[in-house]
């Protein structure tokens, strides 16, 4: 289990390809990225704030709660804060298991709890100034699932 | 204990971290103290159906005990990912 | 979309960084990678035969559907077959769409069908010889969800 | 027409393909005069629930029609991914 905070960019292939090759024993492997959007809006840049300390731990936990619930040989994630530009990825989360429903369906449960309880807080900053990112619902719903 | 804020509640306080001398027994009374103070407290917790908050850096509900915690924060909901 | 059919191995750091950084407009990336698995039941190697024509006009069929389904900006898939060694990667799906639930399914969706309607058929060499491996109800069933 | 046999099918006829001049109007006429040839055709088609058939390379069922085809390929259900 690998749980990385950092302000520097991280290279995906290579992280994907390090997880992957040492998974002999796994046979599925899923990859989740997630990158700045670089839409027609004016997006000049993603800030992301978080809490040294609690993220670490709160990723650690569901870290390892997914490699529990879905038997997994690892789990990674790796995320990002301070400012990124449109195009830059923003964090990746990887999950082994000897079958493919639960690699793909540990990595959704990763996602849905980094989403909304790992303490990031994300900025948009445009021309017209920085707007925090609010919470959807569907992201407070997708975590019922699990 | 240490108060931390966080996000726009950082912004809307002013600061992103402070001592707090308290005898508050929960999490809602601190919030009671803190409101207490100045406008910008009370702006910054209008509304707590709007906030998060953990104890030593566990999320847990406003009514939750604080007695013998080392750091409260309070944040809007979480945008990770 | 990108529909590849080979013997040879590919790069899957590599393919998948590619992939991610030409999906500035998407936001969410999903790859998925299939390995021979590496257990001790002596397994020696994987043979993966294939119906060339009608392979790739299925899997660019699934590929076209997926992209279609949910409004993906970008889907791959690269299969492998010939004879393969434990620790080999088998194949890849990756998806690209603007938020991570349609990635995600979408990913799904290209490895159900890839699974049972996609002509390849595997076989496992040991020791003992060589067995056909058999279709699985469970990737029978999963069809269903589409 | 071209008749293509995979994976195990292949193996028990002993053959990857084979030109066949038939009259056959379904997929299921065929197989019937593929079964009585001999004993290897009779023993591959044995169990038509652990086969399946494409008809110039589309998936398809027994019962389609294959006058003005080119190619029927038999197989094993399939085992990608």
């Amino acid at each position: 289990m690998d749980v990385r905070v950092q302000e520097a960019p991280f290279d995906f292939g290579v992280e994907a390809a390090t997880f992957a090759s040492g998974c002999a024993s796994s046979g599925a492997v899923v990859t989740f990225t997630g990158i700045v959007r670089d839409v027609a809006d004016g997006l000049k840049a993603m800030e992301i704030e978080h809490y040294p300390g609690m993220t670490e731990a709160a990723l650690s936990q569901i870290a390892s709660e997914a490699k529990e619930r879905w038997s997994l040989e690892k789990a990674l994630i790796i995320h990002r804060h301070g400012r990124l530009a449109p195009g830059e990825m923003i964090m990746m989360v990887a999950a082994a298991a000897p079958h493919r429903k639960d690699a793909f369906e540990a990595a959704e449960f990763l996602m849905d709890f980094l989403k909304s309880r790992a303490p990031f807080w994300k900025r948009e900053i445009t021309r017209d100034g920085a707007t925090w990112v609010g919470a959807k619902d569907a992201d407070e719903e997708a975590l019922r699932r699990w | 204990m240490d108060v931390l804020y966080f996000a726009w509640v950082r912004e809307r306080i002013g600061i992103p971290r402070e001592r707090v001398d308290t005898n508050a027994a929960t999490v809602m009374d601190l919030v009671e103290e803190l409101r207490a103070r100045e406008e910008r407290y009370a702006a910054a917790f209008a509304d707590l159906s709007a906030l998060r908050v953990a104890v030593d850096q566990t999320l847990t509900e406003f009514d939750a005990p604080i007695s013998g915690s080392r750091e409260i924060a309070f944040f809007p909901p979480m945008t990770g990912g």
